[in-house]
């Protein structure tokens, strides 16, 4: 069901394609129409992938379409230069997640949806 | 505008109740409220829900819910606003009534959640799905973040949070209505099973089915109906950023304290004017920043604040006297309706063993998603 | 209560808009309202969007919508009330602003419908999911029946249907925003794929994304943005029975007939004063079934007085200029805002080659599932 | 996802069982707690197994869970003693199916639902 929603999103997925406002030089992941500051003056920017970790969690009990992957950690990155998201920590154990730490992005398959099982990429990250 | 009163209220029991579904549900609750009302028709209705559609399958909730309710014609609308659903449906009907369009309004709030979907999903349609539900994360997982947060900036403990659980269920004990009407010990809360660290289970709010109503109407008209005046003195709603992750400080809830804000500007009060309140407690994490946001203690204190005792039903500000939304439960749509019940079972003075001494003004604080939205409201007895 | 007034609308084109997602779509209208209005800021917002769950998993529109459009911290609400879900978000700005609560409310109506989810499944959750859905019916099949009693009940034939169809996508071709902005023949509606007997290809809407929206405020704040003062003089809202077959006639949508005479009755007016008017025709049978009900022409005489020429753009009673959710897209949470747009372009004298001539009172009315809810507009222009 | 919802619904499904208002003589499947006319003064009921076609339609463009069954014909059926209900019509040729025509009710299968393919009874009716 996700996947034409899915393939929409695909350049900020794949390539952290966002934008950022030139009045107020805020970064959007993913982009923005109109920043909160009242500027529709926005230009195309591709976020880094280098951040570190501004909080996480080590989800236990996650939704069916991630039940083979628990548990697993979600963390909150700022990255260098301005954005955030948010994703998993992969390639690191969960004792190694914590506030502060630098991670890096990294590109992986998120979930496989539906009957089909479609395969869902994305953007994770992992401890340097 | 005009003032306003709640002149009725009805609840169901909380819990898991297989044999109701979702329009019986809200039929028990509206049948209750208009006959503790007293009124003999209604001229508007407004249905607090988050997502029948997920749920159930079933949207149009306006039409369903008034058809059996044998209401036939009656103009009437479905709210959504995530887990503050029931509250903007109350604000809805407020806002109606004191407009002068409609004298007699009700005002439901239902959800059924045990119905075989996937809760975990449907809840996470009330964050940023294509970022955050899309990345694995959950609803416990995103109060997590804000504990863990917390925890690093404030010094917040497990232990705190864990009072929180231990008092909400003290008060939910006595509340014939909630859905784990048991008290629990601090081990328990600390040992229990891990949901999304740092939250164990007792630290969650259940899965839930229920339903809540109210009758709303002039407050010169009230008088027609009852002795115990029971007026809204403020209303305040808003939003902010639904992406927890795009927040500047993920620790504050902005939503809460706009809302509360305004709704206390409405009513020319301040949080110590405020003899008791409902709050949002999907989490323990989340009481405690909502009483931050709502200006009951110090920004960052919610945690030392709760441990002290201060929010018992004979603290300082007794929160979430009916058990919050940890013990009564959270059918995420009746919740906020839910909350208007309660403030008004204490204004009464019916509120039994859990009853709040000198109960004159009461404040409710419904919350959508992880704080993407919030709706508060100011009752006072006349 | 104050009077109030459209002082802004915004649009996106119908259609399939792979390339747009919900919060895009809503923002892209949002902000060509603003401009249009010409406005600093906003008090509040209302979105009409039936079923973002089912289709894209999303809740909570009122905070991401809020977001995503840079007004921090706005009021916002999420109405739904199925394929009437923008109609009644209108009616609620309507009244917010009418109370003097607010001043500046924008009221948008959003649905992304093509992201894979099984449409078909989704917009069942408009019917009773449980007696009508759970058999198999759909809704094609629902507005089928009402088809097939009303052609065994009055006579009307599948000819007169095609003339409705016929005549929006007259309307419809001089449209750009429209889904399918082409003129079609009778016999391409009388020979196209069967979906649900009587009712073919083109009986039916289409499945859309869109969005659209408007601004409204005082008519006394009006004439600081404009000029051209356009006033709601009429406003009404009704449900019925929302199972097709608990209905003691299916051919007589009782539903559009209440919420007209309401909005007649708070204009002061009889259909007969109605210049021109957006009606739900999701279905060529519902066009007929609705001008019917609102008096435009007697009950069961819809087809032969379609198939007349009454309903063209120079008939007596010109009905879906714009091309109706038929030609121009059924975007189901936008269709109800996207109505009130078609009204103001004609009453401002700016609808192109579709101008009705001497467009002074509009009416535009909105229905959810098969006619268990509807809202009725009339807008004049000062 | 069904299951539960469904499990509800049996009584109503499997044996007709609605209620009857003793004020006015409504019969409501599935039972209401209220009358439109007011009263809450409701008896259980069980629905009779006989009536009449009032209106109907072919179904050929269903949703996912009933795509191997197109085309078939629902129909509302006004039953002997009150109430109506809306079903398939079923051990029927589609030709055979008209405004009028009397039925019987008779128990189906409706449809198979999600991954395991759970079966959901019901009524359907088949024209006598
Ligand atoms: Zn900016
Ligand atoms: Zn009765």
């Amino acid at each position: 069901m996700i996947v034409p929603r899915h393939y929409k999103e695909m350049p900020q997925r794949y390539r952290l394609q966002g934008n950022r406002c030139k009045a107020c030089g805020k970064v959007f992941l993913p982009p923005r129409l109109v920043c909160p500051c009242g500027s529709e003056d926005l230009e195309d920017y591709s976020l880094s992938w280098k951040g570190k970790i501004l909080s996480y969690t080590i989800i236990r009990t996650p939704p069916t379409q991630f039940k083979y992957q628990k548990p697993y950690a979600v963390a909150i990155v700022e990255l260098e230069g301005g954005g955030t998201v948010q994703c998993q920590v992969t390639d690191t154990s969960l004792e190694e997640v914590e506030i502060g730490k630098e991670v890096e992005i990294v590109f992986r398959k998120i979930f496989s949806e539906g009957e089909a099982g479609i395969h869902c990429y994305g953007y994770k990250c992992r401890v340097v | 505008m005009r003032d306003v009163a709640v002149i009725g209220i009805g609840i169901t029991k909380f819990g898991e109740l297989w044999w109701q579904n979702l329009r019986e549900l809200y039929v028990e609750a509206a049948l209750k409220a208009i006959k503790d009302a007293g009124v003999d028709h209604l001229d508007s209705m407004y249905v607090g829900c988050m997502t029948s559609g997920l749920f159930c399958a079933q949207e149009h909730l306006g039409s369903l819910m008034a058809d059996y309710l044998g209401q036939k014609h009656l103009p009437a609308y479905r709210i959504e606003s995530a887990c503050a659903s029931g509250g903007l449906a109350f604000r809805l009907g407020y806002i109606e009534v004191a407009s002068g369009m409609s004298d007699i309004v009700l005002v439901g709030g239902v959800e059924k959640m045990l119905t075989g979907a996937d809760a975990t999903f449907a809840l996470a349609s009330a964050a940023d799905q294509e970022y955050e539900a899309f990345h694995g994360n959950t609803f416990p997982g995103l109060y997590a973040m804000i504990a863990k947060a917390h925890m690093t900036k404030y010094g917040t403990t497990r232990e705190q949070m864990a009072a929180v659980a231990v008092k909400s269920h003290d008060n939910g004990s006595k509340n014939p209505n909630a859905q784990f009407p048991l008290k629990i010990s601090k081990e328990m809360v600390l040992n229990a099973t891990p949901v999304a660290d740092p939250l164990g289970l007792f630290d969650c709010s259940p899965v839930s089915d229920g339903a809540a109503a109210v009758i709303l109407c002039p407050v010169e008209l009230a008088k027609k109906y009852t002795d115990t005046i029971i007026k809204v003195i403020g209303s305040g709603a808003a939003t902010s950023t639904i992406a927890l992750h795009q927040r500047d400080d993920i620790t504050f809830l902005d939503a809460v304290y706009q809302a509360g804000k305004r709704a206390y500007e409405v009513a020319g009060l301040k949080p110590e004017d405020i003899d008791f309140a409902e709050v949002h407690d999907c989490f323990t994490i989340a009481e405690i920043c909502c009483i931050e946001a709502l200006g009951f203690c110090e920004v960052g204190q919610g945690g030392p604040f709760s441990e002290a005792g201060n929010t018992a039903l004979d603290g300082k500000v007794p929160i979430n006297t009916s058990g919050g939304l940890k013990s009564k439960g959270h059918p995420v749509g009746a919740t906020g309706v839910a909350q208007i019940v309660e403030l008004v079972e204490q204004l009464r003075g019916s509120a039994g063993e859990r009853q709040v001494k000198n109960a004159k003004r009461g404040l409710a604080q419904n919350m959508g998603g992880s704080g993407g939205s919030s709706v508060v409201h100011i009752l006072e007895v006349q």
